[in-house]
């Protein structure tokens, strides 16, 4: 387990090979990259910077992992979350989870990213034609965390 | 107590962090939203809908009804948006 | 799209890059890479060879490539494949599906792995202190790849 | 007509690959696999149960009722463990 908040970038290859390395139990490995898009909804993006909350995202971040791996039989996991200000096609997150079954590596690695959109305190400031945009919390994204609430346990069948 | 704002918050507040001081009767978070509030301006803007409000002490997420004390730090910031 | 079955090894964080490199409408990218494991149930795995059939194996992915695309709105996706002789640890399958939302990513990703299990010309001879011995086929990978069929189409809204 | 066996059916038949010319009556993929159990020994104990033998006739899966003409490509195999 893993979390690094940074405004550097990161290799998501570099770190997937790190994470398995030498642990041949592995049979799977997911990884989610987050990018900043070019477009929010008809409003052409040039920039955007992201605010965090030092201390307590980490916190989040960690929490949330942790429950990741209560619910599902993992063998390692990273979250990397960048501040800062970045640019359209930049990496903003990587998610990586490694189980010996692929259906919790990718199952986690989707739990992990749905609640970091609604949990971990960040705050996107899109640059548009018409300036600085807050970006708003949306709904989709509560929708698709509150369904790991009523989920059964992960699938660790397969 | 130490009081944090993020993102839109602080810009309407027009500040990052301060120290303050609320009366004994500020005993939870909504007392103390309220309280703030009360200096209308920037706070009283930032404040007005407290469904875009979340609010942490000491680092945790927490409701309106719990309580705040003299060292705690509490943060406001609105409905997260990472990922 | 792209499939390539081969022997050599490949950089799941390059192909990643390539892949999205100059697209700025992707938002989401989500890759998994199999890894050959050291045990199989209680037997150990000292090495394993994939034997696939040339021609209806490059086929039978690019066909299974394009109903991905078909269901969900997919930027760009890869699918690599090795055959021959691996070790434990050796990366087996890489699949990267891109998107403007997250959900169809890993959707996608999951649905390509389900299929490419049931579907995909691959056999594994896997070499135990017993002597080699090919992998079963397994009722959990059928029941992966079932629920595709009567799923709604892919969650397009985030 | 071109027969590919594949992993265990391949050894079990001894080759990866041989031209057949069955006789007029071999219709079907059924009729195909029927006739080449009958050579008995590893054809008949790879072809013993059919529910392990996948038919693939030029690269695309089939079933038992299809059917088979001199050109074709033939491929069996069992069910497959990829990924």
């Amino acid at each position: 387990m893993a979390v690094r908040v940074q405004r550097e970038d990161f290799d998501p290859g570099a770190e997937m090979a790190a994470l398995t390395a030498g642990d041949h139990a592995v049979g799977g490995v997911c990884a989610f990259v987050g990018l900043v898009r070019d477009m929010a909804g008809d409003a052409a993006i040039s920039s955007m910077t992201l605010e965090h909350y030092p201390g307590m995202t980490e916190r989040e971040l960690e929490r949330i992992e942790a429950q990741a791996h209560e619910r599902w039989p993992l063998n390692a996991s990273l979250i990397i979350h960048r501040f800062g200000r970045l640019d359209p096609g930049d990496r903003i997150v990587l998610v990586v989870t490694a189980s010996s079954h692929r259906q919790a590596a990718f199952e986690s690695c989707q739990f992990l990213m749905d609640w970091l959109k609604t949990k971990a305190p960040f705050w996107k400031l899109e640059e548009t034609p018409a300036g600085g945009q807050w970006v708003d919390a949306r709904d989709s994204d509560d929708t698709a965390a509150a369904r790991w609430i009523d989920a059964t346990k992960g699938d660790r069948g397969s | 107590m130490r009081i944090l704002y993020f993102a839109w918050l602080r810009e309407k507040v027009g500040t990052a962090e301060e120290a303050v001081a609320p009366p004994a009767e500020v005993a939870t978070v909504n007392d103390l939203l309220g309280w703030l509030a009360e200096r209308g301006g920037g706070f009283a803007e930032a404040l007005a809908d407290r469904s875009l409000v979340r609010v942490a002490v000491n680092q945790t997420y927490v409701d309106g009804d719990h309580p705040v004390a003299t060292n705690d730090e509490v943060a406001l910031f609105p409905p997260v948006t990472g990922g």
